[in-house]
C-alpha cells in the first residue's frame, strides 16, 4: 500500500528533470513505498496553479515565482533544492558589438515572461537599464516564444537561454561558439534559484506528509545522484518517459551534462545563503520589484533533514 | 454554505423573473428582449461569486467576479494597451486585409469555373489547418508586432470568407439569372446589379463569422511571440504571475471587444440587408 | 407526368464527380512551384549565413547588414550561392519534399525500422505522427461526442423554452467570443484540481468549440418545421414530446449533418489546442515541440496531417449524412 | 344555410377574430354567422385574404376567435380538437419527407395510440380509398405531387374524423390532375358520408363539389351570400357545361364581384 | 395559324429539344412547327411539363434547341436577345428585393444604358401603364402577389420591346385578381400592338385572352391542336358566359383530355 505522490514539473520532459525520472525508472520511489506520478509542464500550465488546485502535492518551481506566489496569498514553502546554481543566461550576437552588460542599452532582446521574467528585470534595475524600449538607452523587450529562433533569425540581438538547452540549440543551428557572447546570470550577480521542490505551507502540519515528503525528497535526490553518475543513461530514461518523442537522443545526453554541472554539490538541502541572494536580487528590483518585503518561512530545512538521516 | 443555498436561491428568483418577462404581455418588446438575457448574465455572475466563495475556490484558481471587477478598474490604461496592440491592430487590420483579399478572389473564382473547381477543394484543405500550429510559424516570418498577429488573423478570416462569398455569388434563381439574359446583360453587369447585392447577405454572415475568429487568431498568435503588450501577452505572462484578476480581466476585454464587434457587423448587416427575408420579421 | 419531373431533378448535377480531379491537380502543382520558388527568399539569410561560414564570399559580408536587407535583393546579389536554399536543416519555408520526407520518415519509416516502431514492438512508436494523430483523434472523438450532445440537448431547451430562448442563446455567442485557446492551460489546471487529468481535459476544449455550432444549427433544425408541420400535430393534440420525437427531430437531421461537419472539424482544433500546454503526446504536443526545437518540417507535417485529418473526419460525417438521408428517404 | 333542418355539426355564431400585429389590429374577421349541417359539402370562396384559412383555423381551433362563439358537435371547438374530430388537409400536401407513404399516413394512428394491427389495416383500407395501395413503401418525393396530396387526404381520413377541413387542397396542382381529384374527392365523400369545410380559389370547382357554397368579401372577411347548389349529387365532370352549372358559376362570380367593388 | 395573312413574327420549323441528363435524354420537344403573325396573342396551353416553358425558352434563347429551325424578326433566336427584341415575365414576379417598384422597373434601362431622364420617364409611363404609380418608392415585399406581377410586367414592357414572352404569369395568383390582370393585359396588349406569347394552365384564361390557343401533349412536347379564336377584340370579362366562349372552351378541354389519353 504504497503513498501516492504527484509531482507537477516546470517543464515538459527533458534531462532537466532526470533525477525524478531516474527515481522512477530505478524503482526508488517504490522502495520508499512512495507510488509517484509525474506530470510534464508545459507553455502556461504554471506549477503553482496546480498545486493551489490540488492537482499536485509537490512542485518543481524557479524560486522567484514560488516567493512571487507566496506573496499572492499562495503560501508555497521550498522543501528541497536539487538545483545548486542557476543556469540561465543571455545570448547574444557577437558581429552586434555587444561585449559587456551596458552595450544592451537600446537592443532588442528575447525574454521569457510567464513568471521567467523576474531575475531579468532584477538585473536590468541593477544596471540601471529602463525595459520600456521608448526612451533612450532603454532596451525593447519582446516575449520571446518557446525556441531560439529570435536569435537566429536576428529578430533579437540577444535572447534568454538556459546553460543546458537553449544554448545548445543554437550551437546545434551552426552557429559556433565564438559568434555569441554570454551573460550568465550566475556571474552577473543576479542568479536567483532554480528548480527547487515546493508544497504548500498547511500541509507541513501533517506529519503523515512530511513524512511522506522526506521520504519523497530522499528517492529523488538518489535519482538525482545516479542521473549525475549515468547522464547518457538517465537521458535515455527521460527519452522514455518523453510521451511526444520529440526529444532527441544528443540533445538530451548534452543536456544531462549541463544538467549534472547544476546540480553538483547539493544533496537536496536548501543554502540559506543562496536562498539570501535569490531574495535581495528579487527586492532589489527598483521601482517594480518582484517581491516588496522579505518573505518569512519561505523554506524549511525540516524535511531534507529527515532525508538525509 | 449558506452562501451556496444563497446562490441557489438567487438563481430561482432570476428564473422567476425571467419566466414572468418571457411569458408575460411585454414579451415581444425590444427592452423583454433586452432584459432577460442581462438578468440571466447577472444571476450567472451572481452565482459565480456566491459559489467561489461559498466552496472556497482558491483565488489563484477562479477568482470571484468582484475581484476581477476590481483588478479590471485599477488597470484601465493598461488594458487599453493591451486592447489597441490587440483588437486594432492585429485583428482589426488582419481583418480587413483578409475579408478584402477573400472577396476579391471570390469574384475571380466566381468568373473563371476552372479556378472555382481547382481553388475551392483545396481551400477547403487550408481552412482546416490549425492556426495553431501555424501562429509559429508566422510569427517566425512576420516578427513579433502586430503584424504577425495580423497575418494569422488573414489566414484565419480568409477561407471562411471566400467560401462564404463564393456561396452568396452563386445564390442567385435561374430565373433572376435567365432575367439578366433576357436583356443581354454583360458579365459586370449581372455581377453589379445582381450578384453582388444577392450574396450580400453571404458576405454578412461571413462577416460575422469571421469577426470572432479575427479576434481568437489575434490573441492566440500572441502566445508564440509578442511585445510585452496586448491581450494574449497579458493572459499568458499573468498566469505565470498568479494574477488571475488580471487573466479574467483581459478575458473580459476580449468578450466585450468581440461582442461588440459582432454587433457592429449585425447592425451594419441589417442596413445592407434590409431586404432579405432573414431580416424582416 | 410529374413523377418523371420530381425524379429527374436531384439526379441532375452539372459536373461530373471525377471532372473536378484536373483542376485541382493544376492548382496544387501551382502552388508547389510558387512554394518552391518563395523558399529561396525565404531561407536566403540563413542560406548566406552558413555560405559565410563555410568560407565563401557573399555580398554583403556581415549578417548585421545582411539583417536590413530584403530577401529578394539578397536573392538578386547572391545568384551562386543558394544552393542551400531547398536543405536546410532549420528553414524559415521548408521545401515541399521536406515536408514531405518528414511525414514519411515520421510515420512509415518510424513505424517500420523505427526502436519502438510497431514493427519491433508491437504497438505504435511515440515518435511516429501516427501515434500522435491517434492520440489527438481519441480526444476530438470524446469532445465531439460531449459537444454535440450538449448542443443538441441546449438547443431543445431553448426550442421548447422562451426563457432559454431569450437568456442562453446571447450567451452562448458571447462564449465564443471568449478566446478558449488563452483560457486552455487554466482549464486543464482546474480539471486537475479535481482529479481530471489525460484525456478528457482536451476534450472539455475540444467539446467547448464543437457545442456552439450544433446548437445554432439544431435550434435551427429542430424549428425548421413548417408552421403547417405544427398545425397538423395540434389537430392531433399531439404532446410537444411527440412533437419533439416524430416531427422536430426528424426534421432537423439535415441540419443536424451540416452542424456536425463544422462541429467535428472544431472538436479536433480544440483537441490539438488542448494538447499544446501538457506534452503527453497528440499533434498538438508535436506542432509546439517542432516549433520549441526550430524543426519547421515537422510542425508543418504535423499541420497538415492534422488538415488531413479534418478533411477525413468531415469526410465521414458526409457520408454518414448522405447514408442517413437516403435511409430516410431525404437524400437530396 | 341557417335554419337548415339536418342538425348543425359546426355552428359559429357572430365571430370576430381580429390579430394584433405591430402594424396594429387586423379584421381577419367579422360577424360571422353560419351553420354546417351533419354530412353537408361546404365551400368557401373569396378573395386572397378575406379570411378564409383563418375560419377553417378557428373551426380547427389552431386560432382563437376573439368574439363570438363556435361549437364543433356541441363542445368548444378546442374540446373538439382533443377529441380528434377532425382531419385537416393543408393547401401542400406537408407529407414527411422521411416516411413512406405509408409510414405518413400511419403517423396520426399512432400519435393517437391505435395499436399495430388497427394501424396497419386502417392505413390499407385508406390507401385504397385513394388508390394508392402500390404506393405504400415508397417516399413522398418519389410521387407526382396529385398523388402526394391523394395521400395528405388519405392521412387525414386514417383516423375517421366526422369532419374533414381541406384548405386548398388542390390549389397547386395543374387542371386536369384537379378534376380528376375533384371527381374522386366527391366519390370518397359520397362513401364516407362526412362533413367536409373545402376553401378554393376556384369558382368551377367550388360549384363542382359543394352542397353549399360560402362567399366572402375581402378585410375584414364577412360572409356576403351562401348559395345552396341544387346540383344532384351525382356530378360526372361534364356537368359544368350544363346551363345550371354555369348559371350558379355566375352567380358565385356576381357575389365575388359585389364583395371586391364595396 | 400555319399560312396565316400576316407577317410571322416568330417561325418555329420542326424544332426539337432533348435534354441530356443523369437518367439518359429527356425528349422535351419534338418536331414543333408554329408560326406567330405579327400582333397575335398566343396562348400555350398543355399537361405539366408538356414543354410549354421550354418552348418559350428556346424563343428567348434561354435554351438551345437541339434541332429544326427557329427565327425571330428574321434573326436567330440569340440574335434576337442580343438585340432585346423581348420582354420576359416569369411566373414568379421575380423582383429584385433590394431594389424598390422604381428601381426594378429601372434596372433593365439603365442595363441597355437608357439616359437618366427616359429612365424616370419610362418608369412612370409603365407604372402609370400598370397602376401602380403611388408604389414607385416601395419594396416588393409591400406589396401583394398581384402588384408584384403587374410590376414585373411593368419591368418587361419598360423597354419596349416588340415581343411579350410570360410564362404562367398569373399562375400564383387568386382567381379575381387574375380576372382583372386578364382585362389589364388585353387592354395593354390593345394599346401596344405587341405580339404575346402566353403560357397558362388555365382554360377559361386562354380562351379569354387569345387570338390563338396553341394544344400541347405530353411529354415528348407536341403541338396536337392550334385554335384561332373567333371571338372580337373586345371581350368584357362577361364573355366568358357566352355559348361561344364555352365551345371554345371545351374544344380546348377536349384537345387536352385527347393529349392524355393518347
Ligand atoms: N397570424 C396572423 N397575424 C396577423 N395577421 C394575420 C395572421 N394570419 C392571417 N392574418 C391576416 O388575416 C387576413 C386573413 O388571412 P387568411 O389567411 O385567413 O386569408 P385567406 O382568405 O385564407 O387568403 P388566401 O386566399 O390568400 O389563403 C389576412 O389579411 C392576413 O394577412
Ligand atoms: N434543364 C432541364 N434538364 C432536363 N430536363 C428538363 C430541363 N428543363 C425541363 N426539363 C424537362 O422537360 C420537360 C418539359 O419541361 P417544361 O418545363 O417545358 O414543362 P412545362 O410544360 O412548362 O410544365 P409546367 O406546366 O409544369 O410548367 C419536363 O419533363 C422537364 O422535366
Ligand atoms: C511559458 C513559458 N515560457 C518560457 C519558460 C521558460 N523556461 C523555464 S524552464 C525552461 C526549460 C529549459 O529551457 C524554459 C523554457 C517557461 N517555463 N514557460
Ligand atoms: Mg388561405
Ligand atoms: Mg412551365
Amino acid at each position: 500500500q504504497d503513498d501516492e505522490v504527484t509531482l507537477q514539473l516546470k517543464w515538459v520532459t527533458q534531462a532537466q528533470f532526470a533525477g525524478y525520472y531516474v527515481a522512477l525508472e530505478n524503482g526508488y520511489y517504490e522502495d520508499a513505498g512512495l507510488d509517484v506520478t509525474i506530470l510534464p509542464g508545459g507553455p502556461d500550465i504554471a506549477p503553482t496553479q496546480v498545486i493551489a488546485g490540488g492537482g499536485a502535492d509537490v512542485v518543481v518551481e524557479w524560486m522567484p515565482a514560488a516567493l512571487a506566489a507566496r506573496e499572492n496569498g499562495l503560501p508555497l514553502v521550498n522543501i528541497a533544492q536539487p538545483f545548486a546554481s542557476s543556469g540561465m543566461m543571455l545570448t547574444c550576437w557577437g558581429d552586434v558589438g555587444i561585449e559587456e552588460p551596458a552595450d544592451l542599452a537600446n537592443r532588442t532582446l528575447g525574454v521569457w515572461f510567464f513568471g521567467n521574467e523576474y531575475p531579468f528585470l532584477s538585473w536590468m534595475s541593477q544596471l540601471g537599464i529602463e525595459t520600456d524600449g521608448a526612451s533612450e538607452g532603454s532596451v525593447e523587450v519582446l516575449k520571446q516564444g518557446f525556441n531560439v529562433d529570435p536569435l537566429l533569425q536576428r529578430q533579437a540581438d540577444c535572447i534568454s537561454t538556459m546553460t543546458y538547452n537553449e544554448y545548445g540549440q543554437v550551437i546545434d543551428a551552426g552557429v559556433s561558439p565564438e559568434e555569441l557572447v554570454t551573460f550568465k546570470y550566475e556571474d552577473q550577480g543576479v542568479a536567483t534559484l532554480e528548480d527547487g521542490l515546493y508544497v504548500l505551507e498547511e500541509n507541513l502540519e501533517d506529519p503523515a506528509f512530511v513524512d511522506k515528503m522526506a521520504r519523497f525528497v530522499a528517492a529523488s535526490m538518489k535519482g538525482w545522484k545516479w542521473a549525475e553518475e549515468n547522464p547518457e543513461e538517465a537521458a535515455m530514461i527521460v527519452l522514455d518517459y518523453d510521451e511526444t518523442g520529440a526529444q532527441s537522443e544528443h540533445h538530451q545526453i548534452r543536456m544531462m551534462g549541463e544538467i549534472a554541472k547544476l546540480t553538483a554539490g547539493s544533496d537536496g538541502t536548501l543554502d540559506p545563503e543562496a536562498y539570501q541572494r535569490t531574495v535581495e536580487t528579487l527586492l532589489g528590483g527598483g521601482s517594480d520589484p518582484v517581491i516588496a518585503q522579505e518573505p518569512e518561512g519561505a523554506w524549511t530545512h525540516v524535511i531534507t533533514d529527515q532525508a538525509l538521516n | 454554505m449558506s452562501y451556496v443555498v444563497f446562490a441557489f436561491v438567487l438563481w430561482a428568483i432570476g428564473f422567476a423573473i425571467n419566466l414572468q418577462l418571457a411569458g408575460g404581455p411585454a414579451q415581444r418588446s425590444a427592452a423583454a428582449r433586452l432584459a432577460i438575457p442581462l438578468i440571466f448574465g447577472a444571476t450567472l455572475l451572481a452565482m459565480w461569486e456566491l459559489l467561489v466563495r461559498g466552496l472556497e475556490v482558491p483565488t489563484v484558481i477562479l477568482p470571484p467576479p468582484s475581484q476581477i471587477g476590481a483588478t479590471f478598474a485599477a488597470n484601465t490604461s493598461i488594458l487599453w494597451g493591451d486592447f489597441v496592440q490587440t483588437i486594432l491592430k492585429g485583428a482589426l487590420s488582419g481583418y480587413l486585409m483578409g475579408c478584402a483579399a477573400a472577396v476579391l478572389v471570390a469574384l475571380l473564382v466566381d468568373r473563371y469555373d476552372y479556378l472555382r473547381r481547382g481553388l475551392l477543394p483545396l481551400g477547403n484543405f487550408m481552412a482546416a489547418l490549425p492556426i495553431v500550429g501555424t501562429a509559429p510559424i508566422l510569427v517566425m516570418w512576420f516578427g513579433f508586432g502586430w503584424q504577425s498577429k495580423a497575418a494569422v488573423v488573414v489566414l484565419m478570416v480568409f477561407f471562411p470568407m471566400l467560401v462564404n462569398t463564393v456561396a452568396g455569388l452563386s445564390d442567385t434563381s435561374a430565373m433572376q439569372r435567365d432575367l439578366m439574359r433576357t436583356y443581354a446583360a454583360s458579365w459586370p453587369q449581372t455581377l453589379l446589379k445582381l450578384r453582388l447585392p444577392a450574396a450580400l447577405p453571404f458576405i454578412f454572415n461571413g462577416l460575422k463569422i469571421c469577426s470572432t475568429l479575427a479576434l481568437i487568431g489575434a490573441i492566440v498568435a500572441e502566445f508564440f511571440g509578442s511585445p510585452t503588450q496586448g491581450l494574449g501577452f497579458r493572459i499568458s505572462t499573468s498566469i505565470g504571475q498568479l494574477n488571475l484578476g488580471m487573466v479574467w480581466s483581459a478575458i473580459v476585454v476580449s468578450a466585450l471587444a468581440g461582442t461588440a464587434f459582432y454587433g457592429l457587423v449585425a447592425l451594419l448587416e441589417r442596413r445592407a440587408t434590409f431586404w432579405h427575408a432573414s431580416q424582416r420579421k | 407526368m410529374t413523377d418523371a419531373t420530381v425524379a429527374t431533378q436531384g439526379a441532375m448535377r452539372r459536373w461530373p464527380r471525377w471532372l473536378s480531379l484536373p483542376p485541382v491537380l493544376a492548382m496544387v502543382l501551382a502552388l508547389i512551384a510558387i512554394w518552391y520558388v518563395a523558399a529561396v527568399p525565404m531561407n536566403v539569410h540563413e542560406v548566406l549565413t552558413r555560405a559565410e561560414r563555410a568560407g565563401i564570399a557573399v555580398s554583403p559580408d556581415s549578417a548585421v547588414l545582411r539583417r536590413d536587407m530584403s530577401a529578394l535583393a539578397l536573392v538578386a546579389r547572391n545568384p551562386g550561392t543558394l544552393g542551400e536554399s531547398w536543405s536546410l536543416d532549420r528553414p524559415r519555408l521548408p521545401a515541399p519534399h521536406q515536408v514531405l520526407v518528414e511525414l514519411y520518415d515520421s510515420t512509415i519509416v518510424e513505424e517500420v525500422t523505427g526502436r519502438r516502431g510497431i514493427v519491433r514492438t508491437g504497438s505504435l512508436s511515440n515518435r511516429s505522427l501516427v501515434y500522435h494523430g491517434w492520440v489527438t483523434l481519441n480526444a476530438t472523438f470524446v469532445g465531439f461526442l460531449i459537444g454535440t450532445a450538449l448542443g443538441v440537448v441546449l438547443a431543445v431547451g431553448i426550442v421548447h423554452s422562451r426563457v432559454m430562448d431569450l437568456s442562453v442563446m446571447p450567451w452562448a455567442i458571447v462564449s465564443q467570443t471568449i478566446p478558449i485557446v488563452a483560457l486552455a492551460p487554466m482549464i486543464i489546471v482546474v480539471l486537475y484540481s479535481i482529479g481530471i487529468q489525460g484525456l478528457l481535459p482536451k476534450a472539455v476544449i475540444s467539446a467547448y468549440l464543437s457545442f456552439f455550432p450544433v446548437v445554432v444549427g439544431m435550434v435551427k433544425g429542430l424549428r425548421s418545421p413548417g408552421a403547417m408541420q405544427m398545425d397538423l400535430m395540434r389537430t392531433y393534440n399531439a404532446p410537444a414530446s411527440t412533437v419533439l420525437w416524430k416531427l422536430r427531430l426528424p426534421a432537423s437531421v439535415p441540419y443536424l449533418f451540416a452542424s456536425l461537419k463544422i462541429g467535428i472539424a472544431a472538436s479536433l482544433v480544440g483537441a490539438i489546442v488542448g494538447e499544446l500546454p501538457v506534452q503527453q503526446g497528440g499533434l498538438g504536443a508535436r506542432m509546439l515541440a517542432g516549433s520549441y526545437y526550430g524543426q519547421t518540417a515537422q510542425i508543418w507535417a504535423a499541420l497538415i496531417l492534422a488538415a488531413a485529418l479534418a478533411a477525413l473526419l468531415v469526410w465521414a460525417v458526409g457520408w454518414l449524412e448522405r447514408r442517413t438521408l437516403a435511409r430516410m428517404g431525404m437524400a437530396a | 344555410m341557417a335554419q337548415a333542418p339536418e342538425p348543425a355539426v359546426i355552428r359559429a355564431d357572430h365571430l370576430d377574430l381580429t390579430f394584433q400585429t405591430d402594424d396594429g389590429p387586423v379584421h381577419a374577421l367579422r360577424d360571422v354567422t353560419l351553420d354546417i349541417p351533419n354530412g353537408a359539402f361546404v365551400s368557401f370562396i373569396g378573395p386572397s385574404g378575406c379570411g378564409k384559412t383563418t375560419l377553417l383555423r378557428c373551426i380547427a381551433a389552431l386560432e382563437t376567435p376573439t368574439g363570438g362563439s363556435l361549437t364543433v358537435n356541441g363542445m368548444t371547438a378546442d374540446e373538439a380538437r382533443r377529441a380528434r374530430a377532425y382531419g385537416y388537409v393543408f393547401q401542400a400536401a406537408g407529407l414527411y419527407p422521411w416516411r413512406t407513404i405509408g409510414g405518413n399516413i400511419r403517423l396520426p394512428l399512432e400519435i393517437m395510440g391505435f395499436s399495430k394491427a388497427e394501424q396497419r389495416e386502417r392505413v390499407a383500407r385508406v390507401l385504397d380509398l385513394v388508390e394508392l395501395s402500390q404506393f405504400e413503401k415508397k417516399f413522398p418525393w418519389q410521387l407526382s405531387g396529385g398523388m402526394q396530396q391523394r395521400a395528405s387526404i388519405a392521412r387525414a381520413l386514417a383516423f375517421d374524423a366526422d369532419i374533414l377541413l381541406m384548405d386548398e387542397p388542390f390549389g397547386a396542382l395543374d387542371e386536369i390532375v384537379r378534376d380528376r381529384l375533384n371527381e374522386e374527392l366527391l366519390r370518397l365523400w359520397d362513401k364516407t358520408n362526412k362533413t367536409i369545410a373545402f376553401v378554393t380559389h376556384s369558382i368551377p370547382e367550388a360549384v363542382y363539389l359543394s352542397t353549399h357554397i360560402v362567399v366572402m368579401s375581402p378585410r375584414p372577411g364577412r360572409i356576403t351570400d351562401v348559395i345552396e347548389s341544387p346540383l344532384p349529387k351525382e356530378r360526372p365532370l361534364d356537368i359544368r357545361d350544363t346551363p345550371q352549372f354555369i348559371e350558379i358559376a355566375h352567380r358565385v362570380r356576381e357575389g365575388l364581384r359585389a364583395g371586391y367593388e364595396e
